[in-house]
């Protein structure tokens, strides 16, 4: 705790803190353009080693405060060179890459150099030596072989075999940081919070539960930051943050429609609304009893009415989603079904097969947008017969409700998966194999599964597009996902910050907020 | 005669009870003569300790009307602003309480006690000047080793030695009126004897008149000048000491002689030896108050409301057939 | 087990620290027992979606869940003696760091609240016992109920709906980006006001009544027998005996008091040991549970053994010591 | 019948005072609400309308809608029922086990005694709401377990209050007398062991009423409580909260719903306890 006092201040402090506040108190909010911002983040932030970040609130730390060999571009998920002076595909299976020279460490740690390259990439993708603890994140550098060092600032990375996302999803992203080899071996545990980077931002400050604080980086190489500081704090409520943002307490939240609707009333904020790349659907249970039967997995799609979902969940305006990858996604299926209520259809589909009188439970996390779209499901579902018991979960609990053994008993569930701008990452959750882990439908097909595999390896873009495609029409086939949204981020912020952000606002870039006239 | 330090004239005290209004004074006449100890008698109920609390002003909280008067050196304290008589109370007038186990608060020792009086009856005092002023006091008092008692706190004192404490207390601010109600009665017998001792030993340190309220008639006539025997809320019998004790003339006087011969330490003071109940005080009185368990008693007696008429040198008492019994 | 002690108060100090140990290990029990009832799978539901099964049978391993139950128990006694409260399975952090990172802001906050209600309490209780029966005492009567039956939690969100958005005069967040020691205190009145507010009018209430209670006492007769002021008696006299009860009462009110400061730090966005455990149960992050819940209950049971001992300052009774009790 | 005449009496008591006959009156409003909840209500409360969301107060809708277009007095109203049914078996099942352990204690060897008085200790020293999240944590939360834990946490203070009855009564002569008679254990728990306890127990179920309307009313409102779409006070105020922006009727309303209720229980349990035995549960 960074304040230290005694009673006797403390309760002097009290009473001219009530005096101050009673006469009317400072100004909390200024109004002009200020280069040191808060932001709120609604988890806590927990782990800023990239290897074990705890999610995308760590990650967006990290995003600023190491360098990448590529990043993406301002408001883009295009790539562009970081550290890397130069990236060549030398074969399918071998990446060659030259580092800028004088990239330097900030807290003294020295200059970037091909070793820690190898350091960052090998400690997440191989095996971890003894001690050490295997990052969360090994998959993300799935077939890794090794990183040769061929030179002080040269390098090879070596596949085991093809990838197509190796850019997209590992090299330019988070996974791909790269981290002061002899920081992570000096401080050990305590790198998670106290990270040594090269990149534009520096942490100042870390505190649990309250946040941390970025400070511009005065070694950084590239281009300064428009900001020169952000506090980041971790506000979990969203009616806080909504009152945080009126009084004038932070700058920028990111928050559900419902909540941000009636801040677009309020003078000096701004609010925009960003379609996500985290998606949401209605999950059935392909083994589960009645489920089984196509026909009343395609009864329970035309019951439902998708848009009224949406309008109780997200308050009508979150996009409504008809396959598995959204629109901004390569691979998008653009002219997937957009199915429409039939009450009569879906009746008859539960006649033919022979059901009545259908009990299920629908599986959901206690949070307000899935309650609303489970009750109104519930009353939609009521109309073709079909009653349903709505079993909200705290998170520990609903996140373990797929797995091994108890997933057999799900029926139907909501889920939402954070996505990211590769068709692969995306498909990697309904592979057969996923059964009993994250393929919660426990729905097995070999023609998926063997298209996934193809398109991991497939550089042709054409013909990667192609099979994702394909996926997608196997999974309408199956009847066992009522797509409903890929979301919508609501951006609130004062009006005159211009926030910017990967597209799916999932990535955010702190170092390219500016300020606005 | 001088006039009295205090003259008390027709004094009735009511109070609010679960079963109604109760008389608990009935009309009391009273003088106590300067420098003279008056030994107030009575079973328990008889409003002893009612009349002492109208002489200090403490009456109880459920008291709903008193009325009368009482000249206390010429100034009439019925009626009396309350910060007035608090002024009176620790200066003028003191008094010493029936159990000193409670009357000294637990948490505070002896010596706060006895400063605290002091500097209420002298403000100016120091808080050293205070102390060696009590501790002083403690030694006539008869405590030994009074430095380390002053340090004490009540409960480390002995229920004998809290009660000299009380009595250091009240001495400490020479008051003109003593009030002692009841001071010995949760003792033990030896530790009694020694405090009436010390009581009339200390005589000469009261400028003062003292009233001792006690159901004792044998402490009485060993301390007092005068007596006065009270029964339901009225005074009975008054005068000198020697001549109502040797020739009682009402006759509950002579049944409390009597009682005080058969048993020495009737506890509590009830006068089982006298048939019939204590007088309701919610019931009016229409008669003789002691007519019910008079033993004399005549038709007049039940309808006629007698008057304490004088009886004798200096002795009064309110008995209609006085002249006539044996 | 007095009898080995000549001196009483050294024997009760003794006996309530064998107790005090007895409760910390008792609720030790508790707690391991909870979590060793889990159901599921602990290693996935901790580690997340990209758990291989080799990392969860190393971390199964590594959290000895392997071990028999018994076992299990005994480590965690270990543990739990020698400082460790093990690994916060998300940050890889030490649980004692985690805590002490928070624990100053609970302690703040539950002893401002305990300070604040004290501070209005008691006055506010003298003078309805001081008054009794006039309409301040009425009006007080129904106030300081209302307040000891609003939940915090709504206290909370109308004093921020008042203050910090109608009126504007306080800060919505409960602690400030600087921490710079105004700001700070500034911050956080609100998150106090909102906890004390139910103790304020317990403890009116209670000192009310022990008052009325104490000014009934004979020892407070003897002081007015003397012509001691009313203000000396009140303030002096009669408040010492008063305070008593309102002391043991302060310790139960440091329980509700962290249990009041969950809601009350998530409302006003405090770090805190409450929205640590809450956080930590969202999270089915099991070793900040049982490491945080711990330290709440032994700051609550110590809490409680200070109370306690603390009569003896003010109660003499108690601070019976040989040699000095004599007769008469 | 004379239990019954003294019942009333000391209902008579209780309601003498203001503070008594204003608690006396919501404790019955609530009941009665809690009891009558689908004939008072004037829809359905999980009826979900949303295209009618947030409507001001009408003749339809006497407090207006919520997020989804319920009925927020149909809710409100409902919302009784489940504090009720949550309050009332979380406190006979605390009461249960509460005298069970305290005259066990009371007649158990001085160690069974020493084993049963650390136990209640050992859970009283858990501030209620944090142990509630340490159970809910491992089970998950329902509306069985926040009635658990409540009964859990009450459960010692229903145990030592039983405790202290059984050991005044434990000598009393009139035990004496039927245990020379040679009456069996049993008959004395019974027939006049339990009579005698339960009159001071029930007036503190009764205090205890509003303590368990909060915590769980705490618990709903951190999601941690009620099952959705069940509608606790707590749901409501939360629900209410999330949506201020849009409407302050719903948070505003339920708030009071809650203050009003715990208000006047804990007005009538203290009118009750001062009409029964002024000493009773002080220390709360």
């Amino acid at each position: 705790m960074s304040i230290t006092i005694d009673r006797r201040t403390f309760l002097a402090g009290t009473a001219t803190a009530a005096l101050t506040a009673a006469w009317g108190g400072p100004a909390l909010a200024q109004q002009g353009p200020r280069d040191k911002i808060t932001v709120r983040i609604d988890r806590d932030l927990a782990n800023l080693d990239p290897a074990y970040r705890t999610g995308p609130w760590d990650a967006n730390v990290c995003r600023v405060v190491y360098q990448r060999l590529m990043k993406q571009k301002v408001n883009s998920a295009e790539l562009e060179l970081d550290a890397a002076e130069k990236i060549d595909q030398l074969s399918p299976t071998e990446i060659g890459f030259t580092l800028k020279p004088g990239l330097m460490f900030t807290d003294g740690y020295g200059e970037m150099t091909a070793e820690d390259v190898k350091f960052s990439f090998e400690r997440m993708g191989l095996p971890p030596k003894e001690g050490q603890k295997e990052s969360p994140y090994k998959a993300d550098w799935g077939g890794l072989k090794a990183v040769e060092v061929t030179g002080k600032y040269t390098g090879k990375i070596v596949l085991e075999k093809p990838r197509a996302n190796i850019f997209t999803t590992v090299i330019g992203d988070v996974s791909g940081c790269i981290v002061s080899k002899a920081a992570v071996e000096k401080l050990g545990a305590d790198y998670a919070t106290k990270p040594v980077g090269t990149g534009p931002y520096r942490l100042t400050a870390i505190e649990r539960q309250r946040g941390a604080t970025l400070t511009r980086n005065p070694a950084y190489k590239g281009p300064a930051p428009a900001l020169q500081e952000i506090a980041i704090r971790f506000i979990s409520d969203p009616r806080t943050t909504d009152l945080a943002l009126r009084s004038g307490e932070i700058d920028f939240a990111i928050l559900a429609p419902a909540v941000a609707e009636p801040l677009k009333s309020v003078a000096g904020l701004t609010v925009s609304e960003q379609p996500s790349i985290a998606y949401v659907w209605l999950g059935m249970n392909v083994e589960k009893g009645p489920l089984a039967d196509l026909k009343v997995r395609q009864a329970i799609r035309l019951g439902l009415d998708v848009d009224q979902m949406l309008a109780a969940g997200y308050n009508g305006k979150a996009p409504r989603l008809n396959t598995l990858l959204p629109p901004q996604i390569f691979g998008h299926w653009k002219e997937a079904p957009v199915y429409k209520r039939n009450v009569a259809e879906a009746k008859k589909l539960l006649a033919e097969a022979g059901v009545s009188g259908l009990k299920l439970k629908l599986t959901i996390l206690n949070q307000p947008a899935y309650q609303n779209m489970a009750l109104v499901a519930r009353a939609l579902l009521a109309e073709i017969g079909v009653t349903i018991e709505v079993d909200a979960q705290e998170g520990g609990t609903y996140w373990n409700a797929g797995n091994g053994d108890s997933g057999k008993n799900l029926d139907l569930f909501l889920l939402r998966f954070n996505g990211k701008h590769d068709p692969n990452f995306i498909m990697q959750w309904f592979v057969s194999g996923q059964t009993g882990t994250w393929n919660w439908q426990r729905w097995q097909n070999k023609d998926y599964d063997a298209l996934f595999a193809a398109a991991a390896v497939e550089l042709d873009p054409a013909k990667r597009g192609e099979m994702v495609v394909k996926a997608q029409q196997l999974m309408d086939q199956s009847a066992a996902f009522v797509w409903l949204t890929n979301e919508v981020n609501v951006l609130v912020h004062r009006s005159w910050l211009k926030p910017a952000g990967v597209p799916g606002w999932l990535d955010w870039q702190y170092d390219s907020w500016g300020l606005g006239a | 005669m001088a006039e009295p330090l205090v003259a008390i004239r027709n004094l009735k005290l009511e109070a609010g009870t679960a079963r109604g209004r109760a008389a608990i004074l009935r009309g009391i006449d009273l003088e106590i003569g300067r420098g003279r100890i008056l030994g107030l008698v009575g079973e328990s109920g008889s409003g002893k300790s009612s009349l002492a609390a109208c002489l200090i002003g403490l009456t109880p909280a459920n008291t709903s009307a008193i009325s009368g008067e009482i000249r206390f050196d010429g100034q009439n304290l019925v009626g009396l602003d309350p910060t007035a008589f608090a002024r009176l109370r620790g200066r003028r007038i003191a008094m010493i309480f029936q159990d000193p186990m409670t009357a000294l608060n637990p948490l505070f020792t002896i010596g706060t006690h006895l400063v605290d009086v002091l500097r209420h009856r002298d403000p100016g005092l120091s808080r050293a000047a205070a102390l060696s002023e009590a501790t002083a006091m403690l030694v006539k008092v008869g405590i030994a080793d009074p430095e380390a008692r002053i340090a004490a706190y009540p409960h480390q004192l002995s229920g004998g030695m809290r009660q000299r404490v009380m009595i250091a207390m009240a001495l400490l601010m020479r008051p003109d009126l003593l009030l002692a109600d009841e001071p010995t009665t949760a003792l033990d017998a030896t530790v009694e004897a020694q405090i009436v001792e010390l009581l009339a030993a200390l005589r000469r340190e009261v400028s003062g008149s003292i009233v001792f309220i006690s159901h004792h008639l044998g402490l009485v006539a060993q301390l007092c000048d005068d007596v006065a025997v009270m029964y339901g809320g009225t005074v009975v019998e008054t005068g000198p000491v020697d001549a109502v004790l040797t020739d009682p003339r009402h006759p509950y006087t002579r049944a409390l002689i009597a009682c005080e011969i058969d048993e020495d330490d009737a506890p509590g003071g009830r006068l089982l030896s006298i048939p019939g109940e204590v007088p309701d005080p919610v019931r009016p009185m229409t008669g003789c108050i002691f007519a019910p368990r008079c033993a004399h008693a005549v038709e007049t007696c039940r309808s006629e409301v007698p008057e304490l008429r004088t009886s004798g040198d200096g002795r009064r008492a309110a008995c209609l057939r006085f002249e006539e019994l044996p | 087990m007095t009898r080995l002690f000549k001196d009483e108060r050294l024997g009760y100090v003794a006996s309530r620290l064998l107790t005090t140990v007895l409760i910390v290990f008792g609720a030790m029990v508790l707690l391991f027992a909870l979590t060793a009832l889990v159901p599921g799978d602990p290693a996935k539901s901790l580690l997340g979606p990209q758990a291989s099964p080799e990392l969860a049978k190393r971390f199964i391993a590594e959290m000895g869940l392997d071990q028999p139950l018994h076992v299990r128990l005994w480590r965690f006694f270990g543990a739990v003696l020698t400082g460790n409260l093990g690994v916060d399975v998300i940050s890889g952090k030490p649980v004692v760091q985690l805590v002490a990172s928070v624990l100053p802001y609970t302690v703040i906050l539950t002893f401002s609240a305990i300070g604040l209600s004290v501070l209005i309490g008691v006055p506010l209780g003298i003078h309805a016992a001081t008054h009794r029966g006039s309409a301040s005492d009425t009006i007080l009567a129904f106030v300081s109920v209302a307040f000891i039956a609003v939940p915090s939690f709504v206290i909370a969100i109308f004093l921020l709906l008042i203050f910090a958005i109608w009126l504007d005069w306080l800060p919505v967040l409960g602690t400030s980006r600087s921490g710079e020691f105004l700001d700070e205190a500034r911050r956080m009145i609100l998150p106090t006001l909102a906890l004390a507010a139910g103790w304020i009018g317990f403890i009116a209430r209670l000192v009310r009544s022990s008052m009325l209670e104490v000014l009934g006492e004979p020892y407070i007769r003897t002081a007015r027998a003397y012509g001691l002021s009313e203000r000396l008696i009140t303030y002096k006299y009669a408040l010492k005996n008063a305070c008593i009860p309102t002391i043991a009462i302060l310790g139960l009110g440091i329980g509700r008091l962290l249990g009041g400061a969950v809601l009350v730090e998530i409302v006003f966005a405090r770090p805190g040991l409450g929205r640590l455990v809450y956080e930590a149960v969202s999270e089915r992050n099991f070793p900040v549970v049982q490491g945080a819940v711990l330290v709440v209950v032994v700051l609550f049971v110590v809490v409680n053994l200070i109370v306690d001992l603390s009569y003896s300052a003010i109660d003499p009774r108690i601070r019976r010591s040989s040699g000095q009790g004599a007769g008469a | 019948m004379n239990t019954l005449a003294a019942i009333l009496a000391t209902l008579r008591r209780a309601t003498g005072s203001i503070t008594g006959a204003v608690g006396f009156t919501i404790f019955v409003l609530v009941i009665l609400a809690a009891l009558f909840a689908p004939v008072i209500a004037t829809h359905d409360p999980d009826a979900l309308d949303v295209m009618n969301r947030f409507a001001p107060p009408s003749a339809a809708h006497w407090l207006g809608t919520d997020h989804l277009g319920r009925d927020l007095f149909s809710r409100l109203i409902h919302g009784a029922t489940i504090a009720m049914s949550v309050a009332l078996s979380a406190i006979a099942l605390a009461l249960a086990a509460g005298t069970v352990l305290g005259i066990l204690a009371a007649y158990l060897s001085d160690r069974g005694e020493r084993v049963i008085l650390i136990l209640f200790d050992v859970i009283a020293a858990f501030p209620s709401l944090v142990l509630a999240l340490a159970i809910v944590a491992v089970f998950g939360p329902s509306t069985g377990v926040v009635v658990a834990i409540v009964a859990l946490t009450m459960t010692p203070h229903f145990g030592r209050v039983a405790r202290a009855q059984v050991l005044t009564l434990k000598n009393a002569p009139f035990l004496e007398a039927e245990r020379i008679l040679g009456a069996s254990g049993a008959r004395i728990v019974f027939v006049h062991l339990l009579p005698n306890i339960m009159g001071p127990l029930v007036v503190l179920a009764s205090m205890d009423i509003p303590v368990v309307i909060t915590i769980e009313a705490g618990l709903s409102f951190l999601g941690l409580g009620v099952r959705p779409p069940l509608a606790s006070w707590g749901t409501l105020i939360q629900d209410g909260y999330q949506f201020l922006s849009d409407s302050w009727i719903p948070v505003v309303v339920s708030s009071l719903a809650l203050a009003l209720a715990t208000l006047g229980f804990t007005l009538f349990g203290e009118a009750l306890r001062d009409a029964v035995d002024p000493r009773i549960g002080r220390e709360r």
